[in-house]
C-alpha cells in the first residue's frame, strides 16, 4: 500500500484540525465504550489511515458510524488530537461523497424538512406553550427581552420533555427574568446534524438561526439543552450564552429561588456529555443538587470526565444504533446498582435514552428519571404541585 | 612495637548505651589489661567535656593509643580522631568501638549478653590499637596545570572553565581546526542555534583566555607518563606550512590548482589544498593539506613568508596534573547495502544530510537533482541486541527530528517520513516529536525482526515497512532520499593505551561510577566528558565538560589533594615476586620491578592506591598488608574476641 | 547434637556497606543473636582465606563474610567474583582441617539490607546450633 | 553582623549535596538549605537504581555523611529561603526561615527514646503512608541530621518525650526564626514534585486499594522497606501478577504534562527486575508509549528485562476496573496484537511524572528568574553552558531546569559548582593556594 499524505491535509479542512498530531498511542481505542471487541481499533485505526492517505480503507469503515460523539477519548487523547471530531470529519466526508448509511436518513430529513430530529410538523413547535399554566413569553410579546430561551427541539417537540419544559417557564417567570421564546420561528440548533456529518445542513441551520436571531435583535441566548448550548458557545460567533441550571443556581443562591420543600430521595446524576466532557460543567447540577433539601447524593462508578453516554448524541436519539452495544440500558443499570431512586440528569437526550434504558432493564420500579430542572421545581413549590 | 599505654572511654549516651549496657562493668573488665593506662565511663563522650577528657587524658597519662566505645564510627570517628589529635597524638592510634548501634540497641532485652558482648568488641579494640601504627595521609602536590585532549565542544567548555579559575591549560586537538562535530553539524537543539556560531563565541571566549590556554592543533600525543599530580606529557605538532599571516589567503586560496573532496562537507563539496573547512573556523589561519599539495608554490607567490611548505614537526613537552580527556565520537559509518547506503543513489547519514542543509540554499538538492520526499530510517547502528551496538545512542531521535523540522522550515514542501523503533526524545525534546507530528510529517513503526526494506524504482527510492502502528500492513513509501539515522561510535585514541584507562561493554571510556564519580576513571587524576564516554547530546557534554573542570578545581585550587592512608604495604622480606597481586588491583596500583639481585618484587603506587585490600587478600605469603587493617592486627581481635570475660 | 545452653559464637567480617547496614540494624531496633562479634573491613577482598581458618581454630563456631557485595565503593561489581574466591577457598580450608563448611557463610550486604544482615546471621545461628560447637584445634 | 558564604544552595538532594561538597572541596564556603527535615532528597527514598541496581542507600549515605561532617558547608535543614535581594554581583541578601523542632538542635543526640516514647501514631510521609510515624519523631533512619522533630500539628501535649529525653532537648516554645545572610552566588537545586497520580481519574489512584504509584513502590521494594515483601494493600497478600503503567501526568497534555519525565521507563524496568529477582515467577508486565532507554547502560538493561520475561507491550493503557476481590483490569490497545486488551492484576504501579517545582524564583526579590514553557528554570545558554539561568550568579542543576536522571543530575551539580566557581573568579573571590596567606574577605579550605 501506497501512502497518500495529502489525505490529511484534507481532512484537516474537514475539521480533524490534529489528526497528524495524533502519535499512535492507542488510547482512544481502549477508552471507547462502544469499540467493538474483535475489530478492536476503533476510532486509531480510521485516523491512522487518514495519516498514510487510505482513503478507500477511511470511506469503507462502516466503524466510523459507531461513534457516540462523546468525547471520551478527546479529553483523554495525550496529544489533544480529538479523535471525536476526526469521526466527525470522516462522517463529513463520507456524506460528502453521497453515502450517507440508511440509518442516519430519517434523522437527516427529518432535520431537513422540520427542523427537528422527529419530523414532527415545524408548526407544532410553540403548541407545548399553551399547556403551560404559566406560559412563556415571546419575543413579540416581549420585544425588550434580555435573554432568549431557546426552548430546543426536544424541550418542544418530546411529550416527556415538554413536562420539564412547562416547569422551566414557571420558574424563569417566577424569578422575574427578562426573558421569550421565539415560538414557531425556533429552528435547531444543529448540533447534532454536525456530529452526524451533516456539515451543509448544520451551516443552513446555523444561518437560519444567525437571521432570526438578528432579526429580533437576540444578544444573549439560555438554553436547557447541553447540545444547543454546546453549539452556540463553541459553533456560533457573538452571542453571550448560558445553561439554564446557571440561571438557576444563581436564582437559588440570590434567594430569588427558595428551596423550601424536602425531597427526600437518594439521587445519583448522570453526567451529559456536552455538558461535561464538552464543556467541561460537571460540578454545577450536582451543587444544585446538594441544595435541595432531603436530597442524598450518590455517584456511579462511572461518573464525570469517566462517565458513560445515554447513547443518544449525534442523531441516535431517534436513529438506530448500528452497535452491538447499547450505552442507555447499561447505564441505566449502573444507575439502579447505586441504590438510588431517582436518575437525574440534565439533557433532554438523556431523559429519553434513559427512560427507554431503565424499562428495557426492567428497574422502572426501582428508579426514575427525572430532570434536574423537575427536583428544584418540586422542592420550590412542593410535592403535589411537583 | 606494642602500643602499651591505651586510654579507654565507655560512653553512656545518655542511657542509650548504659541502660542496656553495664558500662561499669565494662570499665573493670578491660581496665586492668597491660595495654590499658586509664580506662573510664562518660556521659556523652561526643560532648566537649568528654572530648577534652580525651585531650587531658593523653597528656597526663602519656597515652600511646585511644579506644573510644560509643556510638558508629560513621558518626564521630572524625570527632574522636579530632581530639585526638589535639591531644598531641596521631589520631590514626585511635579506633572507635560501636556498641550502640551493634550491641545496646540490637540485644535490649538482653543486657548481660550485651554487657559481655560490649566487653568483648571493647577488648578488640584495644588489641587493634595496641598494634597500631602512626599513619598520615598521603599529600599530593597539584599544580594548576592540566592537559585537555581534544578541542570539540567539550574540551573546550573544560578548557574555558579551568582558565576562568586559572588553571593552565594544555588544549591539544589532533585536527587542523578546533570545533569538533558541533561545527560540522546544522541547527543544535534544543537551542536551534547554528552549531558554528556556538562554537563561534566559544572560541571568541578561548580567545580572552590565550595567556591560560595553550592551543596546539594538528598536534597528537605522542607520549604520557607519571600519576595523578605530575603526569608528563610529550606532543608532537604536526606542521601547518601556514607561519604566519596574510591577508591575502583568500587569494592564495583561489589559486591553489589542486582539488580534492572536502571531508568538512563529507565529499560533497571540494577544496583546496591550502584551506579553512568554514567561515570563522578557528585559529584563522589556514592550512595546507601537505598529502595533496604538488607544492607548485601559488600560495607562496601570494603570501610569501606566511607559507613555509618545508616546515617541520615539533615536540612540545610539558608536565600537569590532571587530564581531561574530550575525545569524541565517530558517527557510524554504515555498511554497503545496509538499507541500500552504498548501492542506491540517494541514501545517505543524517550528520551528510545536516552538511547537505547547510549546504543547499532555495532547494533542497543532491547530486543535481531536487529532494521532495525524505525518509529518515532510525536506529542505524544502534540497539543491535545481538550485534555490534547493542546500545541506544541516544542523541539521534531527536536530532533526526531537529534536522527534518529545520528542513521543513529551510525548503517549501517536503514530505517527511519517520521510520522508527521508539521515539526517545526525552524529556523536554518531546516538543520536537510533537512538532513534527503539527507538520505533518509521518511515523511509521518497525520491529527490528523485521526492518524496513529500501528499494530503487525508477528515479524514486521506495522504502517498504511492516507498520506496527498500521497493524503489521506492509506500507510503501517513494522518497527521493533515504537518510539513515546512524548512532555514534566509540573512537580508540592512542592516549587511551598510554593511559590504561577502562572501557566500558559499550566500547566508551568507563567512568569509576556513574553515579558516586561519574567524571573520573580508575587511573587517577584522569577525567573523562563528553562523547568519548557514552553518546551524549551538546547539552549533556557540556555539563560534564564543566563538571570535570569541577573536580579537577578541588584538586587544583587548593594546590594539593589529600589522600586516605589506608593504603596496602609490601613486605618486601616476604615478597617472591609472584605477580599473584598484579592483576588483582582494581587501579593497577601494583607493578613489579626488579630490585638488586634481579628478584622482582611488588610496588605499591601510594597514589593509586584506593584501600581496598585485595592484593593482600590473594598474596600467598602474606607480604602485602593494608595499613590500618593489618592481618595481625586483625588476628589479635579475633584473639580478643573469643577470650572468655 | 545440640548441647543445653549452647550459644554459637559468630564472627562476621563486615565491608564497607555491610558496616553500614549493621547500623542501620541498630538503628531501626531490630535484633539478632547477641554472641555475634562485627570486624569492620574496608572490603570483603582483603579477607585471607587463612584469617578465617584462624577464627575457627581460634573458637568462634561461624564466620559470616558480609561483603558489599556489588555496592562495594572500591571495585562495585567486580568485589563479588573476588571475594567468592577468597571464600571458595576458606572452604577448601576448612575442609581440610575437617570443618564443617556450613559454618562459613557469605553474603552480600548493602547499606540499607537489614533484612540481609539480620536473617543471614539468624539462619548461621541456627546452622550452628544443630552442628554444635566447634572442636577447638 | 550578617554572616556570609561564598555560595547559597537551595536544595538538599543529590544534586544540591553534590554541588554544594564540589563547591566546597575547592575551598568555598556554602550554605546548604534544605526544605524537608533531612537532606537526601528523593533519592533517599529510593530503592536501588539504574542501570546499575546499585542500592540508592549505598550512593546517598555517604554522600549524606560527607556533606553533613564538611567544614565548609553550613547545612539548615527545616528550613526554607524566603527571600533574595542581588544587591549587587557577587552580592546576594537572603532571609530564610528556620521552623522550629521544638527540639534543641544542639542538645539532641538522635537518641530516639522520644520517638518510642510518644503515644501518637500517623501515616509516616516518608514511606507515603505505608507504615505510621510516631508524632515525635526521626524523618527516617539515615537522617542527616540525626535531629528529632515534634510535630506539634499531632501532638498531643502529654510531655513524655519531654520526660525521657536524656540532655533536655525538648522545646515546645521554641518559634521559627529568621536569618540573614550574605552570599556571592545562589544555586538552584530545587528538584521535582511528583505528578499526583490521582489527577488521571481512569486509573483509579485513591480508589483502588492496589493500584499504587511509583515511589511508593520504591518504598515497598527498598531494603529498608517497611515490610519485608512488596504486599498489595487490600489484604496483604503477596502479588503475583503485576503491572506497571508508564507515562502517567508525562507525555499527557490532557493532563498538563506535555513533555517526558525520562526516568520512568527505566525505574519501571528497574521495579520490574527487582520484583522479578525476588519473586521469580511473577507474571510482570509494563505498558509503555516508546521506552526511552537512551542513556549509558539503559538499552542494555532493557534487554535483560525482556530476557528475565518481563512483558513489555506497547500501548496507552486507557483505562483500569477493579474487580469484586480488588483486582484491577487494565484496558489497553496492544500494537503487537492490533486487539484491545484486558488482562487482569493483582496490583498496578503507576509511574508517575516528574513536574516543575519552582516556587523558589518567587524569593528572588528583585531580579526575575526566568522559567521554561514547562515551568521548569530556564537553561539560559542551553547548548554550550546549560546551567546558568538568566541572573548572572544564579545557576540551577538537577532536576530544577527539568527532569533527569541521577548521573545527569550528578554530572550538572558539578557543572553548576563550576560555574560558580568562574563567576566568583571573575569577580575577584580566588581561592588561594594553602601555603600562602589567607587574603581578606577569601575563604580558604581547610
Amino acid at each position: 500500500m501506497r501512502v497518500n499524505p495529502t489525505l490529511a491535509t484534507e481532512f484537516k479542512e474537514l475539521g480533524a484540525a490534529k489528526v497528524t498530531e495524533c502519535f499512535n498511542c492507542g488510547n482512544c481505542t481502549a477508552i471507547c465504550p462502544v469499540t467493538p471487541q474483535n475489530n478492536g481499533t476503533f476510532p486509531r485505526r480510521l485516523i491512522r489511515y487518514i495519516q498514510l492517505g487510505l482513503e478507500e480503507k477511511v470511506l469503507n469503515a462502516p466503524e466510523v458510524w459507531l461513534c457516540l460523539t462523546c468525547a471520551q477519548c478527546t479529553v483523554t487523547c495525550p496529544r489533544e488530537a480529538y479523535p471525536s471530531e476526526i469521526m466527525v470529519a470522516i462522517r463529513k466526508d463520507i456524506i460528502e461523497s453521497g453515502m450517507c448509511p440508511v440509518h442516519m436518513r430519517d434523522f437527516l430529513n427529518n432535520l431537513q424538512k422540520q427542523r427537528n430530529p422527529w419530523g414532527i410538523g415545524k408548526f407544532k413547535r410553540d403548541q407545548w406553550r399553551k399547556k403551560a399554566d404559566s406560559p412563556p413569553p415571546t419575543v413579540k410579546e416581549n420585544p425588550e427581552f434580555e435573554w432568549l430561551w431557546f426552548v430546543d427541539c426536544a424541550h418542544s417537540f418530546d411529550n416527556r420533555n415538554i413536562e420539564v419544559s412547562k416547569k422551566i417557564a414557571r420558574l424563569l417567570n417566577d424569578i422575574e427574568l427578562n426573558y421569550a421564546i421565539l415560538g414557531r420561528e425556533e429552528g435547531c440548533c444543529g448540533n447534532d446534524a454536525r456530529k452526524a456529518g451533516e456539515e451543509g445542513l448544520f451551516l443552513l441551520l446555523k444561518e437560519e438561526n444567525e437571521q432570526i436571531f438578528a432579526k429580533y435583535g437576540v444578544e444573549r441566548i439560555v438554553t436547557a439543552s447541553p447540545h444547543c448550548y454546546n453549539t452556540f458557545k463553541n459553533e456560533y460567533d457573538g452571542y453571550d450564552v448560558k445553561l439554564l441550571l446557571e440561571i438557576i443556581y444563581d436564582a437559588i443562591k440570590s434567594g430569588a429561588l427558595t428551596l423550601k420543600h424536602p425531597v427526600n430521595k437518594k439521587v445519583t446524576y448522570h453526567d451529559s456529555c456536552y455538558l461535561g466532557r464538552y464543556n467541561d460543567i460537571y460540578e454545577l447540577p450536582r451543587e444544585i443538587l446538594k441544595l435541595i433539601p432531603g436530597v442524598e447524593l450518590v455517584e456511579m462508578p462511572r461518573n464525570r470526565r469517566e462517565a458513560l453516554c445515554c447513547g443518544g448524541g449525534a442523531g441516535f436519539v431517534v436513529s438506530e444504533y448500528p452497535g452491538e452495544i447499547r450505552p442507555n440500558n447499561l447505564r441505566a443499570k449502573e444507575a439502579a446498582d447505586t441504590g438510588a431512586e431517582v436518575l437525574a440528569v440534565a439533557c433532554p437526550f438523556c431523559m429519553i435514552m434513559l427512560e427507554d434504558g431503565v424499562k428495557v432493564q426492567k428497574v422502572d420500579d426501582k428508579i426514575v428519571v427525572r430532570d434536574i430542572i423537575e427536583l428544584v421545581y418540586e422542592s420550590v413549590y412542593g410535592p403535589e404541585e411537583g | 612495637m606494642v602500643n602499651d599505654r591505651i586510654g579507654v572511654y565507655i560512653c553512656h549516651c545518655g542511657g542509650n548505651i548504659s541502660d542496656v549496657v553495664d558500662v561499669y562493668k565494662v570499665v573493670e573488665a578491660v581496665k586492668d589489661m597491660p595495654e590499658v593506662a586509664v580506662a573510664r565511663e562518660y556521659m556523652f563522650m561526643c560532648s566537649d567535656p568528654g572530648q577534652k577528657l580525651i585531650e587531658d587524658d593523653i597528656k597526663n597519662y602519656n597515652l600511646n593509643g585511644v579506644v573510644v566505645a560509643s556510638c558508629s564510627p560513621h558518626l564521630h570517628e572524625l570527632t574522636f580522631r579530632g581530639a585526638v589529635q589535639r591531644g598531641g597524638l596521631n589520631p590514626y592510634l585511635f579506633e572507635q568501638i560501636n556498641i550502640r548501634e551493634h550491641s545496646a540497641w540490637v540485644h535490649k532485652h538482653e543486657p548481660e549478653a550485651a554487657t559481655e558482648k560490649a566487653i568483648r568488641l571493647v577488648r578488640s579494640g584495644i588489641a587493634k590499637v595496641s598494634l597500631a601504627r602512626e599513619l598520615s595521609t598521603i599529600r599530593v602536590d597539584m599544580e594548576p596545570k592540566v592537559l585537555v585532549v581534544g578541542a570539540g565542544i567539550a574540551g573546550i567548555r573544560a578548557a574555558l572553565d579551568l582558565a576562568k579559575a586559572d588553571v593552565e591549560v594544555y588544549l591539544v586537538e589532533k585536527q587542523p581546526f578546533i570545533g569538533g562535530r558541533v561545527a560540522q553539524g546544522y541547527g543544535a537543539y534544543p537551542s536551534g542555534r547554528m552549531g558554528s556560531e556556538i562554537i563561534k563565541e566559544l572560541i571568541e571566549e578561548l580567545k580572552k583566555e590565550e595567556s591560560k590556554i595553550k592551543l596546539f592543533t594538528n598536534a597528537e600525543i605522542k607520549s604520557l607518563g607519571g600519576t595523578i599530580g605530575k603526569f608528563h606529557v610529550v606532543v608532537q605538532v604536526n606542521p601547518r606550512y601556514v607561519v604566519g599571516n596574510c591577508s591575502n589567503f583568500n587569494d592564495a586560496i583561489e589559486k591553489c590548482p589542486i582539488e580534492v573532496p572536502d571531508e568538512f562537507n563529507y565529499g560533497l563539496t571540494k577544496r583546496k589544498a591550502i584551506y579553512y573547512p568554514y567561515e570563522g573556523a578557528y585559529p584563522e589561519l589556514p592550512v595546507i593539506d601537505m598529502e595533496n599539495c604538488n607544492k607548485c608554490g601559488e600560495c607562496v607567490k601570494i603570501c610569501g613568508g606566511a607559507i613555509n611548505l618545508e616546515q617541520e614537526a615539533e615536540t612540545v613537552e610539558f608536565d600537569v596534573s590532571t587530564i581531561v580527556l574530550a575525545t569524541g565520537f565517530n558517527p557510524y559509518e554504515p555498511k554497503e547495502g545496509e538499507f541500500g547506503y552504498k548501492q542506491f543513489e540517494g541514501v545517505i547519514t543524517l550528520p551528510v544530510f545536516e552538511r547537505l542543509m547547510a549546504l543547499s540554499n532555495g532547494k533542497l538538492t543532491y547530486n543535481g537533482k531536487e529532494v521532495k520526499e525524505i525518509a529518515f530510517i532510525y536506529c542505524v547502528g544502534s540497539r543491535e541486541k545481538d550485534g555490534e551496538h547493542e546500545y541506544c545512542s541516544r542523541y539521534c531521535c531527536t536530532a533526526t527530528l531537529n534536522a527534518s523540522l529545520a528542513a521543513l522550515e529551510k525548503y517549501n514542501d517536503l514530505r517527511i517520513y519517520h521510520i522508527y523503533r521508539d521515539i526517545r526524545a526525552y524529556g523536554k525534546y518531546e516538543r520536537y516529536y510533537e512538532e513534527a507530528g503539527k507538520k505533518g510529517e509521518l511515523f511509521l513503526r518497525y520491529v527490528p525482526e523485521e526492518p524496513p526494506v529500501v528499494e530503487k524504482e525508477g528515479d524514486k527510492l521506495i522504502v517498504k515497512v511492516k507498520d506496527q502502528l498500521t497493524f503489521g500492513e506492509e506500507i510503501e513509501l517513494p522518497v527521493d532520499m533515504v537518510v539513515l539515522s546512524v548512532g555514534m561510535e566509540p573512537r580508540n585514541e592512542d592516549v587511551f593505551q598510554m593511559l590504561r584507562v577502562p572501557f566500558s561493554r559499550d566500547g566508551f571510556l568507563q567512568e569509576i561510577h556513574p553515579k558516586i564519580r561519574p567524571v573520573e576513571t580508575a587511573i587517577g587524576g584522569v577525567l573523562i566528558c563528553g562523547t568519548c564516554q557514552a553518546p551524549r547530546d551538546t547539552v549533556e557534554t557540556t555539563a560534564s565538560a564543566s563538571a570535570v573542570a569541577a573536580k579537577t578545581e578541588t584538586y587544583t585550587l587548593k594546590g594539593y589533594t589529600e589522600l586516605e592512608p589506608f593504603i596496602a604495604e609490601v613486605d618486601a622480606e616476604k615478597c617472591t615476586g609472584c605477580g599473584d597481586c598484579v592483576p588483582e588491583c582494581p587501579t593497577e596500583a601494583i607493578e613489579l620491578k626488579e630490585v638488586a639481585g634481579g628478584e622482582k618484587k611488588a610496588f605499591i603506587n601510594e597514589v593509586l592506591c584506593i584501600g581496598c585490600g585485595a592484593c593482600g587478600g590473594i598474596c600467598p605469603e602474606e607480604a602485602i598488608n593494608l595499613r590500618g587493617y593489618r592481618y595481625d592486627q586483625l588476628r589479635k581481635m579475633i584473639d580478643a574476641m573469643v577470650e572468655e570475660v | 547434637m545440640a548441647e543445653e545452653n549452647f550459644k554459637p559464637k559468630i564472627l562476621i567480617f563486615a565491608a564497607e556497606m555491610a558496616y553500614r547496614a549493621a547500623d542501620m540494624a541498630g538503628l531501626t531496633k531490630s535484633e539478632y543473636p547477641s554472641t555475634t562479634y562485627i570486624v569492620r573491613i574496608p572490603c570483603a577482598s582483603l579477607l585471607r582465606p587463612e584469617l578465617i581458618l584462624y577464627a575457627f581454630q581460634k573458637g568462634f563456631d561461624g564466620v559470616f563474610v558480609a561483603s558489599s557485595g556489588p555496592d562495594c565503593p572500591f571495585m562495585g561489581e567486580k568485589c563479588v567474583d573476588k571475594t567468592a574466591k577468597r571464600v571458595e577457598k576458606a572452604y577448601e580450608l576448612l575442609k581440610e582441617h575437617g570443618i564443617e563448611g556450613e559454618r562459613l557463610v557469605l553474603s552480600g550486604v548493602c547499606s540499607t539490607c537489614v533484612e540481609t544482615i539480620v536473617g543471614k546471621t539468624e539462619e548461621l545461628e541456627k546452622t550452628l546450633e544443630e552442628l554444635g560447637p566447634i572442636k577447638k584445634s | 553582623m550578617v554572616e556570609k558564604y561564598d555560595a547559597l544552595v537551595i536544595g538538599g538532594g543529590v544534586a544540591g549535596m553534590e554541588s554544594a561538597l564540589v563547591l566546597a572541596d575547592a575551598g568555598y564556603k556554602v550554605l546548604l538549605v534544605e526544605k524537608s527535615p533531612s537532606i537526601g532528597g528523593k533519592m533517599a527514598e529510593l530503592s536501588k537504581v539504574f542501570p546499575t541496581t546499585d542500592c540508592a542507600g549505598c550512593i546517598i549515605s555517604p554522600k549524606i555523611a560527607a556533606t553533613s561532617k564538611h567544614p565548609n558547608i553550613k547545612m539548615m535543614t527545616y528550613s526554607e529561603v524566603k527571600e533574595i535581594y542581588k544587591e549587587d554581583e557577587g552580592k546576594f541578601k537572603v532571609k530564610v526561615l528556620k521552623r522550629p523542632r521544638y527540639i534543641d538542635e544542639d542538645a539532641c543526640i538522635g537518641c530516639q527514646r522520644c520517638e518510642y516514647a510518644c503515644p501518637v501514631l500517623v501515616p509516616d510521609e516518608y514511606n507515603y503512608g505505608l507504615v505510621a510515624r510516631k508524632a515525635a519523631y526521626i524523618y527516617f533512619a539515615m537522617a542527616s541530621p540525626r535531629i528529632a522533630q515534634i510535630d506539634l500539628d499531632n501532638c498531643i501535649l502529654c510531655g513524655r518525650c519531654e520526660r525521657v529525653c536524656p540532655t533536655e532537648a525538648v522545646n515546645f516554645l521554641q518559634q521559627p526564626e529568621e536569618l540573614e545572610f550574605e552570599v556571592k552566588a545562589v544555586i538552584l537545586a530545587t528538584g521535582f514534585k511528583p505528578f499526583d497520580a490521582a489527577l488521571k481519574t481512569e486509573y483509579g489512584y485513591g480508589k483502588y486499594p492496589n493500584v499504587i504509584h511509583a515511589l511508593e513502590m520504591e518504598r515497598l521494594l527498598a531494603p529498608s522497606r517497611p515490610y519485608n515483601a512488596v504486599l498489595r494493600p487490600s489484604d496483604g497478600k503477596i502479588p503475583d501478577k503485576v503491572a506497571w503503567v508508564l507515562c502517567v501526568g508525562s507525555r499527557d497534555k490532557s493532563l498538563g504534562n506535555p513533555i517526558c519525565s525520562r526516568v520512568c521507563c527505566m525505574y519501571s524496568a528497574k521495579q520490574a527486575i527487582l520484583f522479578s529477582a525476588a519473586q521469580l515467577l511473577a507474571d510482570l508486565t509494563v505498558y509503555y508509549m516508546d521506552i526511552r532507554a537512551f542513556g549509558k547502560g539503559f538499552e542494555e538493561f532493557y534487554n535483560m528485562a525482556e530476557d528475565m520475561g518481563i512483558r513489555f507491550v506497547k500501548g496507552k493503557v486507557a483505562k483500569i476496573e477493579e474487580t469484586e476481590n480488588n483486582n484491577l483490569i487494565v484496558r489497553v490497545e496492544n500494537f503487537e496484537t492490533g486487539e484491545i486488551e484486558e488482562e487482569e492484576y493483582d496490583m498496578v504501579v503507576l509511574a508517575i511524572g516528574l513536574l516543575a517545582n519552582s516556587d523558589v524564583i518567587k524569593v528572588f526579590k528583585n531580579v526575575n528568574v526566568e522559567l521554561d514553557p514547562y515551568g521548569f528554570i530556564n537553561q539560559f545558554d542551553v547548548n554550550a553552558n546549560p546551567v546558568l539561568t538568566n541572573v548572572k550568579g544564579v545557576f540551577v542543576a538537577g532536576c530544577a531546569s527539568g527532569p533527569k536522571d541521577i548521573p545527569d543530575s550528578i554530572v550538572e551539580a558539578g557543572a553548576a559548582a563550576a560555574q560558580c566557581i568562574d563567576y566568583l573568579y571573575e569577580l575577584g573571590y580566588k581561592i588561594s593556594k594553602v601555603e600562602t596567606a589567607e587574603p581578606e574577605g577569601v575563604v580558604s579550605g581547610k
